[in-house]
Order: C-alpha cells, then structure tokens, then sequence
C-alpha cells in the first residue's frame, strides 16, 4: 500500500523532528530498516509513541520479566488495563497503580485530575466498577510557598475529579522531601470490584468487527505527552508543553456507567481506553493483543477544533474516550447504551487479520505498520549499571554516634509535628472518602477497610514507599516498601493478596539511576515472593530528573489485602483504660534513613533498617490470627518515627495515654542509644493492647509464632509517658499532630 | 413503601440511596432524569452527587430535567420530596426550597462527620426523633453554604422550617466547626408545607453501625413511619 | 446573523464573596498593597445566531434570566455585538 | 487615585472547557437553539489604588501575571476606569 507523506528513505529527518517523537538517530534507521523505507509523518509520530519509554518500557521491560506475577487467585496479571485477582464469592478485585508526575508538575490541578481519570479508566475498561481510589504524592519540602501551592493544586484536582465521579479516594500517602523539589511525584491508585464472568479484556478479536470511539470529542490535548513523559525535563519544557488536558469528571462518569452496563455483554468484544499516545497505542495494542490486525479512518473521528491533522488526531491524548470492538450487527445497540447517557460514539474503523495498524484520512493511506514491530520489536536500552559513588561513604556513617539535640519528650513532639508524620486530615477531609456506604475504615488508620456489600467480605487498601531507605539501599528500600505495605493491612487484620506497583525513578541513561532500578526490583521481587503477594499491574515513571538532578528511587507500592468477616477488624486507637500495650517485633536502635535523622540531623546516612523477611511474615501471620481469634483492642505498625510515634499516634487517635516502661532507652551507650530505640525505624513491628484476659493466649500465639513479644505497660490517663524520659501531655501530642500540615505560611501564592 | 430515586447524570449517591432504603425492606425505584413517569412512589428521593458535573450552579441544569416538571407537581400536590446535597441544591434552584448554597467558607470541599441538631419534629422527615436530638451524619461537599436574605431567613425560623442545624457533638453552637459556614448554621429546611426537604448531609451514609453510625436511619424510619399513619400517598402519586 | 456575546454574572453585594477575599488577601501577600477589594464572578463567552443585535441582545438576556444567573444570589450583565464588529453594552438587571 | 479594573480570565482556545460544554448542551435544550458555542471563564472586579490609569493598568497586568491567571492554560483581558469614570480597554495577551 502507497503511504502519503513518506519522506525518501535515504536521508535523516532533522534533529527536531525527531526529538519531537523522542526517537534517537539509531532507532530511527532500525525503523527505516524494518520498513524499507521511510516512515511516513504519521507514522513515525506513531513509531515515537510506541517506542517511547511510557508505551513501550524500552528500559525496563527487562527488569519488569523479574516481578512473581503468578499466585493461586491471579485472574489477570501485567499486560492487560489492570491486574485481577480471585477474592472469592464468585469476585475479583482489580486495580492498578499509575503516575502523572510530569503533567502534575506543569498544571498541578489538570495534572492530577486527569491522572485520576486515567486509572479510573484503566479499571472500568476491565468491566470492573470503581470502588475506591488512593493516591501516593511526594513534594518538595513543606515549608516552601511553591511546593505548598502544588501539594494543594494537586489535592485539590485529585479531590476535583474523585469527588466529582464519585468515587471515594480512601487512602493514599505523602511525603516531602528535598528530592521532589521539582519533579513532584503524582501515583493514583484505583480498585475495582466484578463478578469474574463480567471481566473485560482489551483484546481485540473477529476480523471485520467495528471499532467505535466513544466519548469525548478529541481535541489537541497533550499531543506527544507519551514522548513528554519520557525526557527529562528542562528550563523549554514550560514551552514545548503540549496543550494541558482538562478533565471532565461529568464526562467520565457517564462513561463509566455506560461501560459498567455493557460490561459482560457477548456483544462487546474488546474495551480499551485511550491514555498515553491516544488513538495510535489502544488501536496497536487493542488489535496487538488479540492477533489481528487494525484499520482506521481518522476523518470519522470527531473533533473538538477545526483543522486537525491525521498525526494530530492520532496523537491526541484527549481525556475521556475508550475504544470498543463490537461485534458485527451489534453496533446500533451498543450504541444505543451510549446515546442514553447522551455520549457520542463514531465508528472509526474495524478489525482485521493483517497484523497491521492502518490509518487512512478518508481515501489516504496515511500509516500502514505492522503491529509486531510497534509492539514486540521495542529497540531496547539495556543501559549501563553502577552503583552511586558516594554509597559506601553514607553507609559508613554511624546515626547513634550523634548528639541529640533534644531531650525525647521534645523530639516525640517534634517528630508528631513533622509533615512526614502528622495527620493527614487537611488533606483527605477534602476527598470524599465514603461515597459508596462502603467505607468501614477511613483514612487516617493503617489502611483504608471497604465491605462488599451482600457478602461478609471487606478489602482492606494501601499505598507504600519510603524513599529514604532507598537511598541507602534501593534493593532493601524496595522490599521494606513492600513488607510496609503488606503490615498495613496486616494491622486491620486483613491477609495481603496482591501489588500493584509504580517505579518513580530519575533517568536511567544515568549508571546509577539504572542500578537502583535494578536493585529495587530485585528487592520488591523477594520481598513480593516472601510475602505471597504477586505483582499483578503497575506502572513505570522515568526520567524523573530536572536539569541533571535525580529523585531519590520511590517505587511505590499499592496492596490489596482481603478480610473474611468485614466486622472482624481492629484499629490503630487505644481502646480501653485499663488495658495492656505490648510490642511485637524485634527492639533495636536503627537511626539510618529515620525521620528523626532527617529533623534532628539533616542527613540521610548509615545502615537502612534490617529486614528479615521470615520473621517479617510470622510476625504480621501471629498479628492476624490474634485479630481473627479477637483477642485485640488495637493494634499499628511501627513505621516513620519509630516505636515512640506508634505509640503515640495510637493515643491520639484513642483519646487515651498510656504509661511504659522501655529499659533499653534509657540504658547507657552511644549518645543515640535512647533515640535510636525511641525513634529508629526498625521493621517488623507492630504496638497492640488488649484486654488482661487475652494476655496469656496472646504470649502463647506469639511463642507459636516464633515472635519478640514484649509487654510495655498499660493504657490510661492524659499522658504518653515511657520510663524517665518521655512525659508529654495527650493534648500537646495532639496539637502537634493536628497542625502538621496546617502551619503558618499557608501558600496562597501562585497561579489558579 | 416505595421510594422513588432520581438519577441525573453526575449523580452518584442513587445506589446509596438504594441501599439504605432496602436496609428496612423498602424498595427503591429508580427514576430516569429523562422520564416523566413516578411509577407511584410514596416519596421522592434526589439523591447526592454532582448532577451535570455541577457546572455553572450545582443544580442549574438538572432542575430542567423532564423528571423535575413531575417531581415539582408530586410536590405541590403534597408528595414527600427528599433533597440529599445536590438534591438540596436543585430543589433550591427549582425554587421548591428558598435560599441558594455557595461554595464552602473555606472554599474546599469538605467530607467529615457532622452533627445536626434535630429543631422540630412535627415534620414526616424527623417524626421519629425529639427536639434537640442530635444525630451524627456525614458531610460531604464543596458548595453547601446556605444563604437566603434575612426576611427568609426570619420566615424559615418563624414556621419552624429549620429541621437540622449544624452543632457540636454536644448539641452546643458549631462556631467555627462549621462545615461550610452555613447562615445560622442551617444545615436543612422544608418548604411551607412541610413536604419538601433539602439538607446537605448524606444520611443514606449513617445507616449501619459497621460505618460508624445509625443515626441516618432514623428520617428514613421517620418518613416509612408517617406515611404508613397517612396511608400510601395514593392521591399524590 | 452570528453575534458574539459576553455574560458576566456577579455575586449580589450583600452576598459574601470567600473567592473575592483570597484573592483580595493573597494580592496583598504579593505586595500589592494597593488593591483595596477585589470580588469574583462568572464570565461567559456566547457565540449566538440572531437576526439583528437586538434580538441576539434578547435572546441572550433570556438565557441569562433561565439559566445562567441565579436570581436569588447573582446580577448579570451583557455585552453583544456582530462577529467582527463593535460591542454594545446593556445592564437588565 | 482610585480604579475599578475588570479582569476576565477564559481558558486558551485549543484548551477543553467541560464547563462550556454542559452550558452550550443546556442552553439547547432549553430551546436556546442559536447558540453555537459557550465558553466560560472567570471574571474579577478590582479596585484599585494608583497614580494615575497607567500605572493602574500596570500593576493589575502585573496582578493577572502573578497570581490571577494560570499561564499554562489560560489568557486574560483588563479593562480600568477611575472609579466612576469611564473604561478603557487593552489585552495583554
Ligand atoms: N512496574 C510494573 N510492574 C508490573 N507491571 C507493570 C509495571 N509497569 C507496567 N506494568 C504493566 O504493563 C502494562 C502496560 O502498562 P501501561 O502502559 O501503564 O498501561 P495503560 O496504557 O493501560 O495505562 C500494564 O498491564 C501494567 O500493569
Ligand atoms: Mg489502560
């Protein structure tokens, strides 16, 4: 077939143009090779898209083949919009993690709303109906104006599109750091809930099917985000930004409710929706993953403005469209489902058994490729690999050898007040995070608790990924966030089933970037095995990088745990005066990569917390079956701030003190000895309390366990106290907590 | 008893709704925005969310929804009509409920346990509680500032049109904790006849201790409760 | 004939503008001390088709009196003039 | 000297305006079948203490680039007058 607008084969287009699809010289004449000629100016905007890091992972695509992604429920792992996973009752769960860094940073509200619109879709694709939304941010430090003003413009377009929906965001996480000063992280989670026979794939099938194009209309939206989001970002970036999308949640939520009904229905043979590179990637994968072949006519496509081109249409990253094969004869009643939610659908084009993508405007050809070549024949970077010179010198560093600068009591309060650690009301108050009467455990526990309803089930959701561990050590950084995230859901008592993943991380051109990418799927990998929780989705964000400077490795991970009897459940609050507190887990004084080294020190140095991912798993098993057996009034894991935050947070939420005795803090040695026990952030633990009479069972089920269980006193009055050296009244606690993220300098400065 | 429960584009808590009236065995009828048709319901429901992604005026464009011409007349021929959020925002802006709702004070929307003070029970919706009652029912929106000029306001309080105000869980004056600033804390009204009610908070989400409340449940028994005194609403529907 | 039309609707000035304050106080955070109010409202852009700025003029008043101010909260204003011409200016409420 | 200065803030054009779509649809179905497009933006009244109009023209300009509109997606127009004066009119950008 002749192809209009193929340059002559010889010659390398310019520079611009082919950084404009973020293609390199070399895989530009791998495609000039593969085709025998030229490609087209569709088609090598098609060939950029598809080749380009966040459609094709061309450098971590062989990282990715490490991840355990089989388990006993998996119904559906990487590959497809979301992973699926068994949950019994005839049900699956299904979800996926995704990040819109890049955009956030440009248009912090549009940024975010339509990275929420993204996963939603990614899950109702699958013909499963939302029923939750989490989201994992990470920005520079707190104190800053600016950074300030993209937290609230990203909380405010997470909230815009979730609440608008209707959708509850019930969990997620934040961070602020140095590392995000300007590249902020965006990861939004999403989870569903079908019966299994309604599961939807995006693989297309039935040479001569129609394909419709469903919802809005397509516009000049984000033209080359794909190609965006894999480059570093520099001082042009502000100018080659392609036009920002805005979102509408209206839109989408009749498209969800028009999918919803079709879902399951014989006559849909394929859903796919449009995200990055628009209309060029879902018609190559649709068609890719079903074995046939693609063909469609861009000027059946409607538009938003006058004069687009074929490369325009076909890039577009318009927000709020999906794609569907439908079978032969069935059009007008598919179509007929969108008409009463008064969306519009175009026929664009059909299916067919060439292995080929074809894109005519009208009667021209305007890109004919074969889809093995989109699609399998990625060119991929096999980057250089080295760990980061100043490694050893940071590990070196002894945290306890440092002075204190302030008595416990003073750092306890510090670190409550610590926008690390503080409660996170400002911001999830503005996420509806009950719609759907589903929401047992809002946010602000360990995780978020959801029943199902008509069944006795409930889903217990997190969100995990402290950077600072990565650091030092991105293999063990990567498993931590990993066994984090499995011990949230373990503290509800909730058994972890699977991960959804996203891998933030700098360029990796860069050696160092590289390795710890390396490392840290290494580290999720054992820790995902060790744990039982396969890796059913995820997501990949490079080049998260601004001029030369990497983020520290954030892989974040999403888990979803399953609970039997919704009701069955415990929280992280004091309950009772009178009950004991005991600790469960190891006591050791780890500082490296604590957030007391950060506030008292300023660094970020020395060994990262151990991790012994056998006892890891008996000690959040030993957790579960004393929820199960309801034997607890409580029970929170130890995570940034060590055992005196837990303890604490645990008295806030509960309204209640506690008096401790913990002997290794104030024995002698090195000048951070009582820090380190207080504060450091040491795994594996978790503060529980309880009732006296479940005391001997509960040591006997830890005995079982093979489980460090240590009781610490007893729950009561107006004061946290431990031993000599903490004695802070419940509502100084609860003041600092309070006012974390609420502090003077509140940003009203910027743009929106 | 059947409730009917509208659905717009946009809305979103119709299945909550739903749910929360099976809870007691009542059954819930779904009506389309598009439709005219009641099928009979003894009360109407116009359930929360953000009905034509609340553009321009929460509530602007759905009160021209075919539905809401039968909605209006169900109304004025006495049918219990039941305004939930943006329910409360169309039944204002169809002028049904007097008063309009502006954005928040803080101008951030806001989902966070409320307690309303129950200030008359000579109304079907709160025939099951006592003055000064005070129940726990979430709040969840960004545009719930009620205002209306002083004489409507006088009126309201004078007629006894006030069912919930916003307080403290101790039934004391909300202050600052206000939600969204609402004047005099007003957090429902009924109309002159005592059949129309618009309230901000989601009671469809206070109806099971597993959520954190029951209170909900309470105005849906009071209203099953008046119309079973009544008898079905057989010359309204 | 094709018109273009301007709306602006305005919060009533007994009506408490919160928007018009964050903005008053975050102007003055910037060191724009002189500015000594500053009130939020609704701007929307028309394209119409009528046939004579009269009736366009009408028409969008109209619109504006059913759905795009609420009367019990907002004043409205309007601009209309040809596509390409000059506008003309009226105030109804 | 005292300034009344109207600022509008509209979305680019090639941006998407869900807003303008919902009043374009409602607009229709109210029978308003003239009208062939709506967009909606936001609108800001000022006042203003300043030298003179000039300078009063300056520094809302100044106001609109820090903080009134969002560069990445949206233009602005300014209009000053003396406060009970009459307007004149210029468009940055
Ligand atoms: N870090 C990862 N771990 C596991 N699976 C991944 C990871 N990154 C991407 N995937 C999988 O690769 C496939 C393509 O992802 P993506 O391009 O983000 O999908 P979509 O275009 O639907 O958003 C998905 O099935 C996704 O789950
Ligand atoms: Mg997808």
């Amino acid at each position: 077939m002749a192809v209009s607008g193929a340059a002559a084969p010889a010659q390398l287009p310019d520079a611009g143009v082919l950084a404009e699809v973020a293609l390199s010289a070399d895989e530009y004449r791998l495609a000039v090779r593969r085709l025998e000629r030229a490609p087209s100016e569709v088609e090598l905007g098609v060939i950029g898209a598809l080749w380009s890091e966040h459609c094709g992972y061309k450098t971590s695509k062989p990282l990715l083949g490490r991840l355990p992604t089989r388990g006993p429920g998996v119904l559906q792992g990487p590959g497809e919009n979301a992973g699926a996973v068994d949950i019994g009752e005839g049900l699956a769960v299904v979800f996926k993690i995704e990040s819109h860094n890049h955009p956030s940073a440009i248009e912090p509200y549009q940024g975010a709303a339509t990275g929420v619109g993204g996963i939603l879709r990614d899950v109702f694709t699958m013909g499963a109906r939302p029923v939750a939304l989490l989201d994992s941010l990470r920005f520079g430090p707190h104190d800053e104006p600016r950074q300030r003003w993209l937290c609230d413009g990203v909380v405010a377009g997470i909230g815009g599109y979730g609440n608008c929906i209707g959708v509850p965001t019930v969990g997620g996480e934040i961070y602020f750091d140095d590392s995000y000063r300007h590249n902020c992280l965006v990861n939004a989670m999403c989870v569903g809930v079908i019966e299994h026979s309604r599961l939807t794939r995006a693989s297309a099938a039935g040479p001569g099917n129609p394909v419709l194009l469903v919802g809005a209309d397509t516009g000049r939206d984000g033209i080359h985000g794909a190609t965006f989001a894999s480059v570093e970002l520099d001082e042009s970036s502000e100018e080659r930004r392609p036009a920002v999308q805005v979102g509408n949640p209206f839109l989408e939520k009749c498209l969800m409710e028009a999918c919803l009904e079709l879902a399951g229905d014989p006559r849909v043979v394929a859903v796919q929706d449009l995200g990055a590179a628009g209309l060029a990637s879902s018609t190559a994968e649709l068609a890719h993953r079903g074995g046939c072949g693609i063909e469609v006519d861009v000027a059946q496509v409607s538009r938003r403005e006058r004069g687009m081109t074929a490369y325009e249409v076909m890039l577009s990253e318009s927000q709020e469209r999906m794609l569907l094969v439908v079978q032969a004869g069935a059009e007008d009643a598919v179509r007929a489902v969108f008409d009463r939610w008064d969306l519009h659908s175009d026929i664009v084009g059909r299916i067919t058994d060439t292995a080929r993508l074809v894109v005519r405007d009208g009667d021209a050809v305007v890109c004919d490729l074969p889809l093995e070549m989109l699609i399998d024949e990625v060119p991929l970077r096999h980057p250089a690999s080295r760990p980061p010179a100043a490694t050893p010198a940071l590990l070196a560093h002894d945290p306890l050898a440092e002075r204190p600068p302030w008595p416990a009591g003073e750092a306890l309060l510090r670190l409550l007040g610590s926008p690390n650690i503080g409660s996170r009301r400002p911001i999830f108050r503005r996420y509806d995070h009950q719609v759907g009467d589903d929401t047992v455990i809002a946010p602000g526990a360990d995780a978020a608790l959801l029943r199902i309803k008509e069944t006795s089930l409930a889903l217990a959701l997190t969100t995990d990924g402290n950077a600072r561990y990565g650091v030092l050590d991105p293999r063990r950084g990567a498993a931590i966030a990993v066994a984090e995230a499995a011990r949230n859901l373990s503290a509800l008592g909730a058994e972890p089933v699977a991960v959804t993943n996203c891998l933030n991380f700098g360029n990796p051109e860069k050696p160092e970037v590289f390795w710890q990418l390396q490392q840290a799927v290494e580290g999720m990998s054992e820790a995902c095995e060790a744990l039982g929780t396969p890796v059913v989705s995820g997501n990949v964000s490079l080049y998260n990088d601004t001029t030369g400077v990497s983020i520290d490795p954030t892989p974040v991970i999403g888990m979803v745990g399953r609970l039997e009897d919704a009701r069955r459940h415990v929280r992280a609050a004091l309950a009772a005066p009178g009950d004991s507190v005991a600790l469960v887990g190891p006591i050791a004084a780890e500082l490296g990569g604590s957030e007391y080294q950060r506030l008292a020190h300023a660094v970020n140095a020395g060994p990262r917390p151990e991790l012994d991912l056998g006892l890891e798993a008996r000690v959040q098993a030993l957790v579960r079956a004393a929820v199960a057996a309801g034997l607890l009034h409580s029970a929170h894991d130890c995570a940034e701030g060590g055992l005196a935050v837990a303890l604490a947070e645990s008295a806030i939420l509960g309204g209640l003190g506690c008096r401790l005795e913990l002997a290794e803090a104030e024995a002698s040695g090195p000048p951070s000895q009582g820090a380190g026990i207080l504060f450091g952030e040491s795994q594996s633990r978790f503060v529980i309390s309880y009732s006296g009479e479940s005391a001997l069972q509960l040591a006997q089920l830890a005995q079982e366990h093979r489980v460090p269980f240590r009781v610490l006193g007893t729950v009561g009055g107006d004061r946290i106290v431990i031993g000599q050296i903490v004695d802070v009244s419940l509502a100084d606690a609860r003041t600092a907590y309070d006012d974390a993220l609420t502090g003077p300098a509140t940003a009203t400065v910027g743009h929106g | 008893m059947r409730f009917g429960i509208a659905v717009f584009p946009g809305t979103w808590s119709d299945r909550d709704c739903a749910h929360a009236v099976g809870l007691d065995g009542h059954q819930a009828v779904m009506l389309w925005h598009k439709d005219r048709e009641l099928h009979g319901v003894d009360c109407v429901i116009l359930p929360g969310g953000f009905s034509y992604g609340d553009y321009l005026r929460c509530g602007a464009v759905a009160r021209f929804a075919p539905l809401m011409e039968s909605v209006a007349d169900f109304a004025r021929r006495g049918g219990l009509v039941w305004g939930i959020c943006n329910g409360f925002q169309i039944l204002c802006e169809a002028h049904l409920l007097p008063g309009a709702l502006l954005r928040n004070a803080s101008l951030q929307f806001r989902c966070a346990p409320a307690w309303l003070r129950v200030d008359t029970t000579e109304s079907p919706f709160t025939a099951s509680c006592r003055v000064g009652d005070v129940l726990q029912i979430p709040v969840s929106h960004g545009e719930g500032r009620y205002v209306a000029d002083q004489a409507t306001l006088d009126q309201l309080e004078r007629e006894e049109r006030v069912l919930f105000r916003y307080t403290r869980p101790d039934g004391g004056p909300v202050g600052a904790a206000s939600p969204n600033g609402s004047l005099r804390d007003i957090a429902g009204i009924v109309n002159h006849d005592g059949n129309v009610l618009g309230m901000m908070p989601h009671p469809e989400r206070a109806c099971e201790p597993l959520l954190g409340s029951a209170d909900g449940m309470r105005l849906f028994r009071s209203v099953a409760r008046s119309m079973e005194r009544e008898g079905t609403a057989a010359g309204v529907g | 004939m094709r018109f273009s039309s301007e709306v602006v609707v305005t919060l009533r000035p007994s009506i408490n503008d919160p928007q018009g304050l964050v903005v008053h106080d975050g102007l003055r955070q910037l060191g724009f001390t002189g500015v000594r109010s500053a009130r939020v409202g609704k701007y929307i852009e028309l394209e119409v088709e009528a046939a004579d700025e009269a009736s366009a003029q009408a028409v969008v008043t109209q619109m504006c009196e059913k759905l795009l101010r609420n009367p019990v909260i907002e004043d409205y204003r309007i601009t209309v003039r040809p596509l390409g011409g000059a506008p003309s200016s009226g105030s109804p409420t």
